[in-house]
């Protein structure tokens, strides 16, 4: 298989559903030329011409209110949000209109649309473009949650998304734009809903996400070498949950560790400890279960303080010694 | 006492239906059942009102009534297959684009047969399958969706066209700028229509918006923008005929405003502290659109005194037979309600 | 002590703190004359003219981006969406400029402002209307969140709120607005981030917040006659979180239910699960840690689907009843 | 090529500066100032290219090099006192306030000397105590602000003003609307002024703006809106100052949109695709703000060859030493990661 980076398999995923399906179409900020702050969309214009890639005034709202729109009379819109922090500028359109319609309408209406959105720090763009706001998309009846780690999953999640009949946001960690895998070329598809082990384990669980599961599967393999057994549960789609995998993962090890980037009040960690204990997984637990996550802090300038406002490889690898050691 | 500014009207009076009808290529046939239709509204709303009196509806609800020429006006000036993205106070819209007065009263008393199956009430029922796209709780929430719905007639080449109606008051949320400046430099068919009824629940349209008629804004974007008299339903239909014309056609979005007046309060919970007993019984009296029109069509001959009572009993009757459909309905099962969060 | 009604016990709390403080107004739609749309402001405008109570147009964003504003040159704004929902249209404001603004400018900027919200359902408004979306609220930092249960409680903490030097959300269900309690007349404050442990029991901590509190005490006194002893927890603050006397509660307990109205997935309840399980409290747990919340869809129209909705007396009866008889 | 409208220009074209300062009231020294502060935004703006290249900035920024004629002609025209809110382009902003260039450096490069101790970085550099309310992340961002701080004024009847900044992309956003409407029908003392670099990114202004020059929106609420050549350093002057005096006479906002053209790409992701190098180069060469205004300065006797290159050269050591004191300020302390979070 040939490699290929995240970037590239998010690209992928757009073209081939574009040449497949025409009522697929894109719309955002400076996609067109530009090819997306990211880069992600380069090129596109010239193959699909400016009607199937509608680039936008700065008008975040307009955008995810009429990707809704567009969806609700047939169309498959994926519109790019430049960066995850200006959905705030969005979220009516999005949990009030499309997440809502289908029910309100008493089933007679359906959303299929893809709302894409890099989200996470590193980057040193602050406080306002870093952030990691999946906990609060998570919490919308309605939609639907990706967030891919990996270049694999990234191309046959987006192709689900994009053929799923319901909104759903796909989150991307700008951090994982480089990352390289294996990815097949022609089309294959992830369903949403369906988690993945990326590293099998029976010491401990841990169950995260995007960027995480990167940081997560290398503290894995170097602990490996220890014999300390992680099993690294990636989630994929955040909404709906693969509570199954979940509790089968932590019914094996006793052991749960979340980790996320987004901040931990209030993050979805809580969701998944609160998912083990109302299952048969909590009797299996032989220690307390725990998380790591992002500071309460907005996301600081400085490179020393922005790495220290997240988790790093070297939080996760001590949480999980303590935690395999039995220290809580 | 009031904000009509009938001197800025860009529209003439309608003083002779006869005549302004053949400009208008509309029948007479068609006269009488845009006033038949006017009727249909008010004696909704009336009956809406009365059924919240009775305390059968569990909810909010937002009464249109003195609005009439509006909903009529236009919903007889768009085809069939145009798309219709309307706001919260949007009986008369639905009525006017041909909706089943018995879904309506059901879905307003939450029934199984209504609308949206008494999951939406009042202030969302819509009708996909009929290209009515819902009304909306979110003041300014059509506009965003009109956008979408204009790209995709775009790109699918029809000939349709969206109307979306608001409120004067939704004119000064962001959205109204988004949707407009993206639907003008795309030439999208979007023809926004504003019932502009005086006032965004207590606030009187002077007093929040900075400058008023709206065509001003509409200008901002170079795009045409019309002020009207809303309660003359031939003015109505005159004005959102030829704006939806321009649309279908590629030129573009067209801003409409139409003035009018509402008559009950915002909703239940308003005691019309902000403003006059005067001046609502102005316009219930001098303006009122179905009086207006009444007389106009009485002159012309085109209907008696004992016709117009005639309607009235009819619509009365059909009205009446809702709230009967609606009663007898089942409520829906409450174990269902987990359905249709997701497709 | 004089009986007043919870929406008087707020209007109170501004009346006093704006005739005290010249630099705290109001802003919002609506809010003169009609004395907002659950009449929270009645008779405001006469007392202090329309400069302090400023009626706004339709533009939340607009709203909370100004409330942000004047806080940050020395004003004490007081915002009100009129609906908890609306919200959604500022969160921009709130979360990127108003919670940031201080951290961003490394210290030097202070955001006192209150923004005041009607939530949750009970009132037919169905699934734009009726939202509780203090979950995402929580999940700021930078924002305080509180949530009264009792008048006496919402005069004592707006007063603080407005008090305080940062930017405070303060929900108000709307069923609430009419319950009566006993409220002295004259200025009391209760500090943010403590919670009130409104009935004390010994069996089952029951963590909750402003309408559920009136649910789960009804449930409680009627159990209480049973023998079956309940520890109400009314959170009172969402952020800061008193994690104190909800881990001191549970430790006695050795039960945990959480019980809210907003939808279940990626909900609060995961909080407070999160911070028992990472507490000494987790070792004094009897049973698995359950939640009890909102159902995961919009809220619907009609009544007896919007009373499914979200939990009622006899689910928080059934559900105490069945952990107190260890079922899970 | 360019959107560039000469003959829309509200101003004259400032071609001799010994008439238009006596009209101005600027003195000479002022003239001088300016040019020296000019220089020294650009000469801020190339050293922080270079600092960016050198691998020494984690992060990002947006260079203004190009667009100093209105960040200048602004600057000077509003009072110590008055409030700044500007967006992410907002160095030159800065440095015509009279910000510090050490903290500014120091801040870009994330030390604790920084104007915000190295958490916000170049897209947030405030200093709140000096009336600078901040730059912006958020594309808007100071627009909503604005409000606030307007009725702020209002009501402790001071005599400031707001000055807000921000570019032609943010006129698209809803909040513009909501702020300019909101500032208009209460009259707050709010100067917008709209530097327009004829790009939003890699959007060309004509292309997502349905219509322009943007005076034509600020019709729509009844204010006074400029369009005017930013480039002239004068002009940019005269017209804020003019519609800083309407603010702080009470008589309201005022939208003044300053053109101009930005050297650098957007930002370092930016490979100027979309724009072309003879675009550029006519702007760097014939219409450059500090050439054509050290030009007049040349023309009017006011500046020499000579004294041109002193000022170049003191600015360029004003602003290495900002380097030398940015490289020699220690980092943040990692353990106050969570300071400042709570008042
Ligand atoms: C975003 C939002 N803000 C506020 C409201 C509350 N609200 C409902 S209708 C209304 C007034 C709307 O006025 P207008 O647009 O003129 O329509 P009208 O009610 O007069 O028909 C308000 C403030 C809402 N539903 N949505
Ligand atoms: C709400 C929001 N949307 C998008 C962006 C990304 N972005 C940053 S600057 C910019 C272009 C802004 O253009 P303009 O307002 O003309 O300012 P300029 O960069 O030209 O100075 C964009 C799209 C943002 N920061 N915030
Ligand atoms: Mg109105
Ligand atoms: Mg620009």
């Amino acid at each position: 298989m040939p490699e290929i980076t995240y970037r590239e398999a998010v690209r992928d995923a757009m073209v081939e559903e574009m040449r497949r399906d025409e009522t697929v179409f894109l719309l955002g900020e400076d996609i067109g030329t530009y090819g997306g702050a990211f880069g992600v969309s380069a090129g596109m214009l010239a193959e699909f011409g400016p009607e199937r890639v509608r680039e936008t005034p700065i008008s975040e709202l307009g955008i995810v209110g009429a990707a809704a729109g567009a969806a609700m009379v047939g169309m498959k819109p994926i519109a790019e949000i430049m960066f995850m922090d200006f959905i705030l500028l969005a979220l009516e359109p999005l949990m009030n209109q499309a997440a809502k319609a289908r029910y309100m309408f008493g089933g007679k209406a359906t959303v299929p649309m893809v709302v894409r959105m890099p989200g996470g720090s590193g980057t040193g763009a602050a406080a306002q473009h870093s952030q990691s706001l999946e906990s609060i998309l998570m919490h919308i009846p309605g939609i639907k949650v990706v967030a891919p780690s990996t270049p694999y999953d990234a191309k046959g999640l987006l192709i689900s998304a994009i053929r799923d009949r319901n909104p759903v946001c796909f989150v991307e960690h700008k951090l994982l734009y480089k990352v390289k895998g294996e990815v097949p070329t022609g089309e294959y598809t992830i369903p949403l809903g369906v988690a993945d082990i990326k590293h099998a384990g029976t010491d401990i669980t841990v169950v995260t996400s995007g960027i995480m599961v990167q940081k997560s599967l290398a503290v894995a393999q170097k602990l490996s070498q220890e014999g300390i057994s992680v099993e690294v549960v990636d989630l994929r789609t955040l909404r709906p949950l693969d509570t199954k995998t979940i509790i089968a993962s932590v019914k094996k090890t006793g052991k749960l560790l979340v980790v996320h980037e987004a901040v931990k009040t209030g993050g979805w960690a809580g969701e998944i400890m609160a998912v083990v204990s109302e299952s048969e997984a909590f009797d299996h637990l032989d220690a307390p279960m725990r998380r790591l996550a992002g500071k309460d802090v907005p996301i600081p300038y400085n490179r020393f303080l922005e790495a220290a406002a997240v988790p790093q490889e070297n939080d996760i690898e001590a949480e999980i010694r303590a935690m395999v050691a039995n220290k809580y | 006492m009031t904000t009509w500014k009938k001197e800025e009207f860009d529209n003439l009076e309608t003083t002779n239906v006869l005549k302004k009808s053949e400009e208008l290529g509309l029948s007479h046939e068609q006269l009488v059942e845009m006033y038949r239709t006017m009727v249909k509204v008010r004696l909704f709303e009336e009956m809406a009102d009365k059924q919240y009196a009775l305390g059968k509806v569990h909810g909010t609800m937002h009464l249109s009534a003195g609005q009439e020429a509006v909903a009529v006006g236009a919903g007889f000036a768009v085809n069939k297959g145009d798309y219709l993205l309307n706001h919260h106070r949007g009986h008369g819209h639905f009525i006017a684009s041909g909706a089943d007065v018995n879904k309506m009263m059901a879905e307003f008393l939450g029934k199984d047969t209504g609308y949206c199956r008494g999951r939406g009430g009042s202030m969302h029922i819509a009708d996909v399958t009929a290209n009515n796209l819902g009304a909306n709780g979110i003041v300014g929430g059509g506009l965003q969706l009109a956008v979408g719905v204009g790209l995709a007639i775009q790109m699918k080449k029809t000939d349709q066209i969206v109307l979306t109606i608001f409120g004067d008051g939704a004119s000064n949320e962001g959205i109204f700028h988004e949707s407009l400046n993206m639907a003008a430099i795309w030439d999208l068919p979007i023809l926004y229509l504003c019932e502009n009824n005086q006032y965004g629940m207590s606030a009187n349209v002077t007093r929040v918006s900075a400058k008023t008629p709206f065509k001003g804004r509409a200008a901002g974007y170079g795009i045409p923008g019309y002020y009207i008299d809303g309660n003359d339903v031939l003015a109505v239909y005159e004005f959102v005929h030829k704006a939806a014309q321009n649309a279908r056609e590629g030129k573009g979005p067209v801003l409409v405003e139409a003035q009018t007046y509402r008559y009950f309060g915002h909703s239940k919970s308003d005691r019309n502290l902000y403003r006059s007993k005067e001046e609502i019984e102005y316009w219930k009296t001098v303006e009122d659109p179905i009086v207006r029109f009444g007389k106009l069509l009485l002159e012309a001959g085109l209907l008696t005194e004992q016709k117009i009572e005639e309607i009235h009993a009819e619509m009365n009757n059909e009205i009446e037979e809702s709230v009967k459909f609606a009663e007898n309905s089942p409520e829906p099962d409450v174990n269902d309600v987990m359905e249709w969060v997701y497709a």
